[in-house]
């Protein structure tokens, strides 16, 4: 069973119950929502059309009894975003936002207790892959796979929106990412041409144009050195690159997304030997990203995208100076 | 010395075993018949236990080798160790394993792969161990043993595994003169009752040309020097000649005696201890 | 009749059966939920036994028994027997006491199976053909076919050159070949999960090994590999008893050597490869099993090989317990259990066991 | 007098030094940026030399020369001769052809002693004092010091007992005790990094191991340490060569097997804990290098020690030339380099050269 | 038997060995001179080899060993090894190690942890391996040569050790008669030329009895059933009693020579080969 059968079941089930609330729903929705999100809105009704219908039927008929343990720290951003977060009862030991998630330091996802999530009560775990054995003992297992475009962040999030019978918060928190997302971008007037290195760890593993967090960058036309990597876009998607190959292409910018992971910094960088003459260093682009805004597939990629921007309009003071 | 009521049990003609250019036995040939005795002498390095071997299977040798009839390459492993055991030189102690598992090795070709030894096999070994006076060590590990001990427990697995044919390469070196002699009085009855075939190496040559029915001398060259009855092969010309030792050589009892004229020049012979030297 | 062969005695096969049973018993009973320990027990037989018992338990409880915790203790008596047998077959044919299953590359080739399955995006099966299975089963058996090739090959040359060698230079080679087709397949395992990092955490989860997302899919695919291998491997320790007197003298007991380490290296690695498949590289058990065994009970493989099984299976069975209740509801990796538990238990009887 | 012991030739030594040379050369001059070869080797000259020199590259040339390549170089030197020697002392402390210095526990404690550091946060450490390295030696050294402790009273206890055995019971037991401990370590570190899984990548790239984030400070770590453990292991050949023939004549030879075993043990391992705390787990070299100069050479350890330590230097450099140019500007595991290039090569030496 | 004016070798007191509660070696006493050579023989299992292995320092012992008048205990191992040379009865083959190498090990003694043998040493070795005959096999692999070879090798190896005091345990097992007498005759003139002190181990009670200045007949109880000059020990009844084997003890040129009483029963002495039996 994959992610969609799930989510098709729970739309089986709900498909029997009422068309009305629907209805109110999309009135509800065309208020809040601007053009270009609602595009998208309904690109994504083409291929789940069961989504809508279901996450209604849900919201009347399982909400009461729905209880939610959460095994991937972005579904649980997601859930809380959704204003679901009433209906987690657990999330697991890396899930460590929104503060108020009632983190379980003892929920490990790697490997996983399955006997052990039972002891929660859950009707469902969201999870990040397939959890064997959930099904045996009647445990919907809902899997929201790591995101590789926008899309499928919006996706995850009217899915989770369809479970939980917050359809109108999921619609909602989609739009406001995309409108958001949208005005950062419009916002930023970012130079022509630069280049940027998106840093994993202190090993030089990076993230080409083609995974998610490399499509942040591409909004503002921020070209990859990764990219080199993979010229076909095709695999090597996190490639580890050499240093002296790195030295050689000289990014404008360096945005560090090792800095809990690896405690890097813009001066650990600067002191790395044969670093110090990088243009990133010596004009003081090198950006601090929180490993985790930089690494989930959550509402949070807002901050993200703003964390580049910010980036982006202080290298325009630097290349005007 | 064809004789045509005789059962041939090995046979060699023009044996040769060469090792990267080096020829360590060549063109060796004889015949030993059923329930006969042939003893392989000759010095250290002549090529007796490389003999044995060929004959055994165990090197890659050149020339024929016919056991009971068959072409020793036409015998798959198992009837070849049913037909030949084996008596290594210097075998090896597997560590840790206890006298009595030891000598059930010797029922490996009566076995199927994932059979075990019968009560029957037992049987087998524990008679061979009282045979050789050995019943006080049947719990002991082999490795404890002394060296002695340790050569009869070998003798034994090749008696456990009773075929016709039993090829011991020096069986009696670390022997007692009283064990030496039990060991192949033993032989000898195993002979006369079962029809046994023996072909052994042995640097005793006394015992040697008094057991067995045959000499076969090799030479250094890995030629056969001399064949035949005890009294035509253990001459001193013979044994001055290829083992480069002055003996005496006499008859007592109808057996040869092969004596060495041991060192006169700087032993005072019996006037020992030697004093203040 | 004094002297008997070594052989087991009687209380160790009831020994070692009222362990398996003791294990057994405690890992259905115990869990991170609790269940009432008679209806458990009821279940327990009632999926066993041909017979229909009828416990008082909720029905989610006896979906936990039956589908959860049956399961898991079943394939740790598989898994556990499996690799620890197979593990003294190794070290019978090696006569190294470094041998353990994987030593010819079943865990290197199984890696990259998986690896494969997990980069190609087909690690989500669900069901009785996971792929990440069948392509762990696949590599690790081609890499010990590699193995074999090329480290047997070289010993066909050698003996024709002359003499045989009185010790087993062949299993040197054999062993060393495969060192280095283990190392080559590790290097491909790491090359393409180097290539695709986002599923670094399935593999690393899958090479760490464990029977936590074990169900009966896994059973009935491992129970008759595993059935015939084990029967056929328990009663190998004469075999390998024989091969302790080195090659030359094994082959002049009438013992086709090479025939002999082939089929008992096929069989081993058959198993263990159906293991890892179902249950990924469970370190420890292989190695050190036949070694505890071996010092606690003596060293012919005619007491090793059996007891290997009884000692194996209720090990693991009782490290998954501990792997999924110690600190529950977090899962304990089960290659952490074992050598937490099982290394300084295993240096205690080192310690005192030598005579 | 015609009877010679074995020995290094001469020829061979020329070839050892040519191989290393060789290597140095084409590693400094080839890499993922084209510099002019002149100019490399004449900054290389400038930075190695007392002299100045003067090259006609830019300053980036100049500074990917000097603080790239050169270091990892000279680390791919210093570490590829440390686990080769070490490898080939530790195969012959235990006549075993499996062993290599990971044997006794350096990898487990290392990678427990790193894991430590980095789920602590410590793993960003700059300059001389990189807690990681810190953790990773101690971890390393304590690990085989248990492994001693626990292996090594065992064998007091045995030998107390009455007649020495032939074999070499001993090392077998510091073997078995030093994989438990390993393994016990492993398990330490597996279940920190399962509570961390934030840190599982960091953990993961340094057990893989490499040069590839080495400078000037690792190589400063490194160099002392290396250059004294192997010139003492240079030469120990010969005590190798006497441990062959078993513990009890062994120490009728007036060697006190003991403590020659301790002292080469600790030699060894506090240079392997060295070049792991540097380079991580580098695997293959150690165990394959020793093997292959056997086969080539001869299997005395006055031979096998000294050319391993060439072979093995220039056998790393090579391997991490390859790691960092073969995909470039993707940067290759250098375990993956070693294994896939090292694998393939060293079976086609055992399969010709048996003799 | 003490003498004023000998110095002692080797002196043992009371020395027992007991393993596991066996006694394997019961309060021996005996004393030996520099210069001596003494001949440990008795059945197999007697306790010979434990003996030179408790003298050597390899065996634990109770009772009080001399060694040149120092107590055995304190002699740290690299004294020890300066003093005694030991050739254990089934010495342990290094695989692949050529003969000069094995031979070598021998100044282990007198070579620092890290150093390497010297041309002097190598010269050591090189002569020792001449006048053991041995010259052929310098490049071989130890473990390529013949049973015979091999304990030659050995041999060589402990004289290169080159100590005043050497054990031998059975020596010349695996020898022909030319290289027996020859390996005796070489360890004779080493007490001739350089006052060597010999302790041996050995089966053949005629060549023991013929080299060694005095026996000591260790029992099948591992206490000392005799020890004195050859014509004293090496008596008919001490034989029978001991080696359970009936030999007739003759005195040749002043050599106590014993030759077993062999087999008459089923054997008919020189009428061989037999016929088809
Ligand atoms: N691999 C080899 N290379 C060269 N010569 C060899 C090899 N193996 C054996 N030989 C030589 O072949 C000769 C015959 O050896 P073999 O063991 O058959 O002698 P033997 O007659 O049994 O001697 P011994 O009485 O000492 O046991 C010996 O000189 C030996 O050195
Ligand atoms: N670990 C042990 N346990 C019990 N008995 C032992 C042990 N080790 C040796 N023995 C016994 O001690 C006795 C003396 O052994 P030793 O090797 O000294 O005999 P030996 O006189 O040298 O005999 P051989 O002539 O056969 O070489 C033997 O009977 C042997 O079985
Ligand atoms: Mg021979
Ligand atoms: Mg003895």
């Amino acid at each position: 069973a994959s992610a969609d059968t799930v989510v098709t079941n729970v739309a089986d089930e709900a498909a029997e119950e009422t068309d009305e609330a629907m209805e109110d729903e999309e009135a509800m929705e065309d208020d809040a929502m601007e053009d270009d999100a609602m595009e998208d809105e309904e690109a994504m009704e083409d291929v789940e059309p069961a989504v809508e219908e279901a996450a209604t039927a849900v919201e009347e008929a399982v909400a009461d009894e729905l209880v939610i343990v959460s095994m991937s720290p972005s579904a649980t951003e997601m859930l809380f975003a959704i204003g679901a977060g009433d209906l987690v009862v657990a999330v697991d030991n890396n899930s460590n936002f929104p503060p108020e998630a009632p983190t379980d330091e003892a929920l490990t996802s790697f490997p996983v207790n399955v006997e052990g999530i039972v002891g929660y009560g859950p009707t469902h775990v969201v999870s990040s892959g397939p959890i064997e054995g959930l099904a045996e003992v009647g445990i919907e297992n809902v899997i929201l796979p790591f995101a590789a475009t926008f899309d499928d962040t919006y996706t995850q999030i009217e899915q989770l929106g369809a479970l939980t019978g917050n359809v109108g918060e999921a619609g909602e928190l989609v739009g406001q990412i995309q409108t958001d997302i949208a005005a950062i971008v419009d916002a930023t007037e970012a130079p022509e041409g630069l280049t940027y290195y998106h840093e994993l760890d202190n090993t030089f593993f990076s993230s080409t144009s083609s995974t998610f967090v490399g499509q942040v960058y591409s909004l503002f036309g921020l070209e990859n050195i990764a990219d080199a990597a993979d010229p076909d876009g095709e695999s090597f998607g996190f490639p580890q690159l050499t240093e002296e190959f790195l030295i050689t292409a000289d990014p404008d910018l360096i945005f560090l997304a090792d800095t809990i992971c690896c405690g890097q910094t813009a001066e650990t960088v600067a002191a790395r030997p044969g670093w110090e003459s990088l243009s990133a260093v010596t004009n003081g682009n090198v950006v601090e990203l929180n490993d985790d805004i930089a690494s989930r597939w959550g509402p949070r990629i807002v901050d993200y995208t703003q964390a580049i921007a910010d980036a982006l309009s202080e290298v325009e003071v630097a290349a005007a100076s | 010395m064809r004789d045509v009521d005789r059962v041939s049990a090995v046979s060699a003609e023009d044996v040769s075993v060469e090792i990267k250019g080096t020829r360590l036995l060549d063109s060796v040939s004889f015949e030993v018949y059923d329930g006969e005795w042939l003893s392989i002498i000759g010095p250290n390095g002549a090529g007796k236990s490389t003999l044995l071997r060929a004959l055994a299977g165990a090197a890659k040798s050149v020339g024929s080798i016919e056991i009971a009839g068959t072409p020793l390459g036409e015998l798959d492993l198992r009837e070849r160790a049913k037909l030949i055991a084996w008596v290594p030189q210097t075998p090896i102690i597997p560590d840790g394993m206890i006298v009595t598992d030891y000598v059930l090795l010797g029922r490996t070709p009566y076995l199927n792969a994932l059979q075990s030894p019968s009560d029957a096999d037992v049987e087998v070994a524990n008679e061979t161990l009282a045979e050789l006076d050995l019943m006080g060590f049947a719990g002991r590990k082999v490795e404890t043993l002394s060296g002695g001990e340790r050569q009869r427990v070998v003798i034994a697995r090749s008696l456990v595994q009773d075929t016709p044919i039993i090829l011991l390469d020096e069986p009696t070196s670390a022997l007692d003169l009283g064990h030496q002699q039990d060991v192949l009085e033993l032989l000898d009855q195993l002979i006369a009752e079962k029809g046994r075939t023996i072909i052994s190496t042995m640097h005793d040559l006394t015992l040697a040309g008094h057991f067995a029915d045959r000499l076969l001398l090799l030479g250094n060259d890995g030629r056969v020097a001399a064949h035949g009855l005890a009294p035509d092969v253990l001459t001193e010309k013979n044994i001055s000649e290829h083992y480069n030792a002055e003996v005496t050589v006499t008859t007592e009892d109808g057996t040869v005696v092969v004596a060495p004229k041991i060192a006169k020049q700087n032993k005072s012979n019996t006037s020992k201890p030697r004093e203040n030297q | 009749m004094n002297a008997r062969p070594a052989s087991i005695r009687f209380s160790w096969v009831v020994g070692g059966v009222a362990f398996v049973l003791g294990s057994i018993a405690v890992a259905l009973v115990v869990g991170p939920t609790s269940i009432d320990r008679t209806g458990v027990i009821v279940e327990s037989f009632d999926a066993a036994l041909p017979f229909t018992f009828e416990s008082n338990l909720a029905d989610q409880q006896v979906s936990i028994v039956r589908n959860l915790r049956l399961p898991r203790v079943t394939l740790g008596l598989l898994v556990g027997s499996s690799l620890a047998v197979s593990g003294a077959t190794f070290q019978g044919i090696f006569r190294n006491p470094l041998a353990d299953p994987y030593l010819l590359g079943v865990a290197a080739g199984g890696g990259l199976g998986a690896t494969i399955a997990f980069t190609n995006g087909l690690g989500d099966g669900i069901g009785a053909f996971d792929p990440v299975q069948i392509f762990a089963f696949a590599g690790a058996l081609s890499a010990v076919f590699l193995a074999w090739i090329m480290g047997s090959a070289a010993v066909t040359r050698s003996s024709n050159s002359g003499l045989l060698s009185n010790t087993s230079r062949s299993a040197t080679t054999l062993v060393l070949a495969g060192v280095a087709i283990a190392s080559f397949y590790s290097a491909l395992q790491t090359y393409l999960q180097q290539r695709n990092t986002q599923d670094l955490r399935q593999v690393y989860n899958w090479l760490l090994g464990g029977l936590n997302t074990s169900g009966w899919d896994e059973v009935s695919l491992l129970f008759p590999v595993a059935l015939i291998s084990i029967a056929i491997l328990a009663s190998t320790g004469r075999i390998l008893d024989v091969l302790a007197v080195g090659d030359e003298e094994a082959t002049m007991l009438g013992m086709s050597v090479t025939r002999t380490r082939l089929f008992l290296i096929v069989v081993a690695s058959l198993l263990t490869a159906s293991a890892v498949a179902v249950s990924g590289l469970i370190a420890f058990v292989g190695l050190i099993i036949p070694h505890t065994v071996r010092l606690l009970f003596g060293s012919s493989y005619r007491i090793i090989v059996p007891m290997s099984i009884f000692v194996g299976a209720g090990f693991l069975v009782l490290s998954d317990l501990l792997a999924r209740t110690a600190l529950s509801p977090t899962e304990l990796p089960i290659g952490v259990v074992t050598a937490f538990f099982g290394a300084p238990f295993f240096v205690v009887i080192l310690r005192t066991s030598i005579k």
